[in-house]
């Protein structure tokens, strides 16, 4: 029971991470990006690659994996996601899901269908048993650099300068830059961020959650979820829905399999129905 | 005396409702500008378009020596230009303090000198931007536009919705600085009166035309102009008929 | 006197802590040529939203023909004979002026539901249709996409697309509202020559319009009702001149 | 251009009171309203591309006897657009979970097929109907909210439903599908044949009738009042349309028209899958509605038409990597594609014709 809960915070901490640049982009900027996934699997295969063509260290690529992703994030942000801010939802959601599409089939045709493999170190393999609970090394490595991430995160957003001016320019953009706010550069940055802990999560999930091209539009759903069932109003929200998520969807798989992720989406449709801004968004 | 703003044939507007027309004017360094007319004018549009975020299909704004006129708003905040908006629009999900660190830039405003002109502020400084009334929105305002250490100060409507004793306070406020500092303004305002005592020139807009410009001292003696442009009652022929008695003495040209 | 064909009866609209609305009381007799005025954010445009529904009050109630409408939804209030203009056009831009008044018209007589009817079914439809846009000197453009329309011809059909509904309370919210002049007197003469049936409350910041147009003034400051009459009453208060022109009342 | 025309000289004194709607307008205006009664008319007939259209999909066949399985799947992603197009298109209500409405109608038409009776056209009925069941239960789930909540609830049905074939194997064969279809002749006259000439004739006729019934319905008051709700919700509400009871109403129908084409997909192929459901089955409905234009019935059909088309040429070279050019496609079109290539489109036709935009085919792009 304990071990399901364990595993369960763990896949919940994971999703964090990878969902948390969404939380961002789409909660705070309102820019529905549903390629999301896509640097997450970015993150992944830059390890898979590292390690396997390299003979790097799992450690050593995890860096690579942020930087890699973060840098196609700014680079397309600049270039193709930019224009698109002032448009539709609906067209943010069919250009994303292009970009979905495209980024499936380009690693699908370089990398191969199959699922990759990533050896995490042997000091990572195993359990240990604490009070007759087995709990696996690996995932209280990934629990503890989440929660840095996490914490990381909050302290930027609420405490420095930049979270100050970010928070400013999503309140309102336009007095933002009426006071000398420099919001492209802000966006940029925060998009290039959030692209990276994505791909830093798609590296850190490659072990748990699989890593094939199927992977952006596997996990689609599940992050939007987390943040729209978060709320959108900041990352504590999401950070405790992605909690409840992992937990619901490893016990569910574990003791109800046959309902699949039924529970997740009826949730997440219940959810939407009666607080359409989320169930931890403060009233605005 | 050197020019600090100078605008030239200026047209703006919103989708295809034109609000301002040719609109051409200086204004001095140091110096502070009424601007006047009745609701629906244009007079926001102006200090809007003069800060950048209003869509502008003609004309020239300069700044100082430089061309401003295609800069984005945030490179006009940089040059020198600091904005009260209308709605006030204090950053809500950010403290007192960090609406004023957010958007501060080196020179003789902190937030800390600010405090000490609003007391008031400095007892929040922790309280988040939706907690405040609006006297202390308006103060917060006028701070986060000064912290910019800008050399003009565009303020929109700085005294609406305030109760009476806090408007003698912030005109008060308002007057030290522009003489001490030597900081140019333009202030919209619905109320002529309160607002003349205070600027050095006045400027009167009617349906996205200037209409009327003097110094403060001059208009604020000119009974019927203020009446005629700004009062409630200025009525053309056919409606002095259909109201009876109610030409104003301002309408008898 | 006949009974108002609109009242409010101490209406009340919170924001939060702010009072939108407060404790108005208002009677709009038939056939009235009466103009809401008053500074900006004094709550011209929150009350009109609650007399159409578009704004739930947080207090008091609302009558329509002496039937209490306070909670009713917009369009059962279009029904029951209230209609409005926006300040900033609300039009179907991808129709053409006849299509919209034909909508209209036809959500009028309750063809709203019909699948399998043909437009012009009701050729007196289509006539009414033609009269209102030529009433409204529109007829010229009646066939072309309203984006395309100039934007003194759009607040020309802000209004038609109003009187559709045949409404007994027309509400023109700033009908004049950055109309360019070379425009402006085709809507002026269309504003004063609406049929004297109709009662008509102007919510309009142009002082022109208001003395040219309204028999009956209502000055709105903060929320608050301060002062109401005829317009040369109204222009000669004190209290409404010190809310225009600040400064201590009557120093003017 | 309006805006340089000069007015007429204003009369000075209101106009007549028999103008006023009050009264009906006396017979001398009548000479002053023909135009619009004309204008209504000619927006409701049938325009010459229109007949072309018909004629040239009539006739395909017998151009190429060899493509009628291809001609047949267009005909049916062609009801599938115009289902999306009805609720997309005309309502303005987006989604991105239209494959379960499909998916439902294929399944209740298998099963129907396989358990009750073989005839199409009661299993069309069926499917039909138990989409549009459906189609009217999750209509309530799209009135609130913003486009996003949309997105994310039709989504969220989509998969739902998903899920439930999946794991209800007992029911829909899970993973393997509905295996074994074999349907009775259309009419009892015609039987479906190898090359799919039956099957293309049939899904056309299908297609075209309720296309033409599409065509009436939204050319009728209440699609114009669809029209208002998508152009300014606010105004249509203003203008006295009840949104919610349009919005219920368009929604199951198109759930009805997607529902059809599942019946469609299942009657001609025979067989019904997971894939029916299947996200990118709704995703690849928006590139055909994007290719082809939201609000005017034609678009979704001629979407179709160059989807397939597309898909055909290039899945033969490297059908792994299709998904690929669909993606490029979507980002090209929403990055100002579609700007340009309708832009194109309506010149075009201006050109070979002498008409205004959408004159040919009596639409209007948005």
């Amino acid at each position: 029971m304990l071990t399901i809960l364990f595993d369960g915070v763990a896949y919940g901490m994971l999703l964090f991470i990878l969902a948390s640049g969404l939380a961002v982009t789409l909660g705070l900027m309102n820019f529905v990006n549903l390629a999301h996934g896509s640097f997450a699997m970015a993150g992944g295969y830059v390890t898979v690659v590292l390690m396997q063509r390299y003979g790097m260290g799992f450690l050593a690529t995890l860096p690579v994996a942020f930087l890699m992703p973060a840098l196609i994030g700014a680079v397309l942000e600049r270039t193709l996601y930019r224009p698109l801010y002032d448009k539709s939802h609906l067209d943010q959601v069919l250009f994303s899901i292009g970009l979905v599409f495209m980024s499936v089939a380009a690693v699908d045709y370089f990398m191969g269908s199959q699922q990759q493999l990533v050896h995490v170190p042997s000091w990572l393999q195993g359990r240990f048993d604490i009070a007759g609970t087995g709990i696996g090394r690996y995932r209280s490595f990934v629990i503890g650099v989440c929660i840095v991430v996490a914490v990381l995160l909050q302290f930027v957003l609420a405490r420095t300068r930049f979270g100050s001016q970010l928070r400013a320019a999503v309140d309102d953009q336009r007095v933002a830059r009426g006071l000398g706010i420099e919001v492209g550069l802000l966006f940029t940055l925060t998009f290039a961020v959030g692209s990276g802990l994505a791909g830093l999560g798609g590296a850190l999930g490659a072990e748990m959650l699989g890593l094939d091209p199927t992977f952006p539009l596997k996990f689609m759903i599940y992050f939007l979820i987390v943040v729209t069932v978060g709320g959108r109003a900041g990352l504590i929200g999401p950070f405790i829905a992605a909690l409840l998520i992992g937990i619901v969807d490893v016990a569910g798989k574990y003791y109800v399999p046959e309902a699949g992720a039924f529970l997740i989406y009826a949730l997440m449709i219940v959810v939407l129905l009666f607080r359409p801004q989320g169930l931890f968004a403060v009233a605005r | 005396m050197r020019d600090l703003l100078t605008v030239e044939g200026l047209f703006a507007g919103y989708g295809q409702a034109a609000v301002l027309h040719d609109i051409g004017f200086r204004l001095g360094e140091g110096r502070s500008l009424a601007l006047l007319g009745r609701n629906g004018v244009g007079k926001t549009t102006l200090l809007n378009s003069l800060i950048g975020v209003t869509r502008r299909t003609a004309g020239a704004i300069r700044l100082g020596d430089a061309d401003v006129t295609a800069f984005a708003p945030e490179r006009r905040a940089r040059a020198g230009i600091g904005w009260v908006p209308q709605e006030r629009n204090i950053f809500r999900s950010l403290t007192v303090m960090e609406n004023l660190t957010a958007v501060a830039r080196p020179g003789p405003w902190t937030p800390e000198r600010v405090f000490g002109m609003f007391p008031r502020l400095g007892e929040r400084r922790a309280n988040m931007g939706d907690q405040l009334s609006g006297g202390e929105q308006q103060m917060l305002a006028i701070g986060r536009a000064l912290v910019l250490n800008p050399k003009l100060l565009l303020l929109d409507e700085p005294t609406e919705g305030l109760a009476p004793i806090i408007v003698e306070e912030l005109l008060k406020a308002l007057r030290d600085i522009f003489r001490a500092e030597g900081l140019a303004a333009i202030i919209v305002e619905q109320h002529a009166h309160k607002i003349l005592k205070i600027t050095d020139d006045a400027m009167i807009l009617e349906r996205g035309r200037i209409v009327h410009q003097a110094t403060s001292a001059a208009l604020r003696d000119d009974a019927a102009t203020l009446q005629g442009f700004l009062g409630v009652a200025r009525s053309p022929a056919p409606a002095a008929e259909r109201a009876g008695s109610a030409r104003p003495p301002g309408a008898a040209h | 006197m006949s009974a108002p064909v609109l009242e409010t009866l101490d209406l009340v609209k919170r924001f939060g802590g702010l009072l939108a609305t407060n404790s108005v009381s208002f009677t709009l007799e038939r056939g009235a040529r009466h103009a809401l005025i008053g500074p900006n954010g004094a709550g011209k445009t929150t009350f009109v939203n609650q007399l159409t529904g578009v704004l739930k009050p947080s207090g008091g109630a609302i009558r329509l023909e002496g039937r209490d409408v306070t909670h009713s939804r917009p369009e059962a209030r279009v029904r029951l004979g209230m209609s409005r203009t926006f300040q900033i056009n609300q039009l179907f831009r991808t129709m053409t002026p006849l299509e919209m008044l034909l909508l209209v018209l036809g959500e009028r007589e309750g063809r709203g539901l019909h699948l399998w009817s043909r437009l012009d079914a009701r050729a007196d439809l289509v006539r009414e249709a033609a009269a209102i846009a030529e009433r409204f000197r529109l007829d010229d453009v009646i066939g072309e996409t309203i984006a395309t329309l100039s934007y003194g011809k759009q607040r020309q059909l802000e209004i038609a697309a109003a009187f559709a509904a045949r409404p007994k309370v027309l509400l023109l919210d700033e009908p004049a509202a950055g109309v360019p002049e070379a425009e402006r007197q085709d809507l002026l003469n269309i504003v004063s020559e609406l049929p004297a049936e109709v009662s008509v409350l102007l919510i309009e910041h142009d002082m022109d319009l208001v003395f040219r147009f309204a028999t009956r003034i209502t000055v709105l400051v903060n929320g608050t009702v301060i002062a109401e009459g005829e317009p040369a009453a109204i222009a000669a208060d004190p209290t409404v001149r010190a809310a225009y022109l600040g400064g201590e009342s009557g120093d003017a | 251009m309006t805006a340089g025309t000069p007015s007429a000289p204003l009369p000075a004194s209101p106009l007549p009171p028999e103008i006023v709607p009050a009264a009906p307008p006396p017979a001398p205006l009548a000479r002053d309203v023909a135009p619009a009664e004309q204008a209504v008319r000619r927006a409701r007939r049938w325009k010459p591309a229109e007949f072309l259209f018909w004629t040239v999909a009539l006739v395909a066949p017998l151009v190429l006897p060899r493509s009628m399985l291809l001609m047949n799947e267009i005909a049916i992603l062609a009801l599938f657009a115009l289902s999306l197009d009805l609720i997309l298109g005309y309502a303005g209500i987006v989604s991105l979970g239209h494959a379960a409405f499909l998916g439902v109608g294929a399944y209740a038409a298998g099963l129907f097929a396989l358990n009750v009776n073989a005839d199409p056209l009661a299993g069309l009925l069926v499917a039909m109907l138990t989409a549009s069941a459906l189609g009217f239960l999750s209509s309530f789930l799209v009135l609130r909210g913003t486009d996003l909540t949309r997105l994310m609830v039709t989504l969220g049905v989509a998969l739902l439903v998903f899920e439930a074939a999946n794991s209800w194997r007992s029911l829909t064969g899970g993973a393997d599908g509905l295996q074994g279809i074999a349907m009775d002749p259309v009419l009892g006259l015609f039987d479906f044949d190898l090359k799919g000439r039956t099957a293309y004739l049939y899904s056309l006729a299908v297609l075209f009738l309720l296309f033409l019934a599409a065509r009436r319905m939204m050319g009728s008051p209440f699609g114009l009042s669809l029209r208002a709700i998508r152009d300014n919700r606010l105004r249509a509400s203003a203008s006295g349309v009840g949104v919610n009871g349009r919005l219920v109403v368009v929604y199951t129908l198109a759930a009805a028209y997607a529902g059809a084409a599942g019946a469609l997909l299942a009657q001609t192929t025979q067989f019904v899958s997971l894939d029916v459901l299947e996200f990118h089955r709704s995703a690849d409905l928006m590139l055909v509605l994007i290719i082809g234009g939201t609000g005017w019935l034609y678009g979704g059909l001629i979407g179709a038409v160059l989807f397939e088309l597309f898909q055909d040429a290039v899945a033969a070279a490297t059908p792994q990597y299709w998904q690929f050019w669909v993606g490029l496609l979507l980002v090209v079109f929403v990055s100002g594609g579609r700007e340009a290539v309708h832009k194109a489109g309506a010149a075009l036709r201006r050109k070979i014709a002498g008409l205004k935009i959408a004159g040919l085919f009596g639409g209007r792009r948005p």
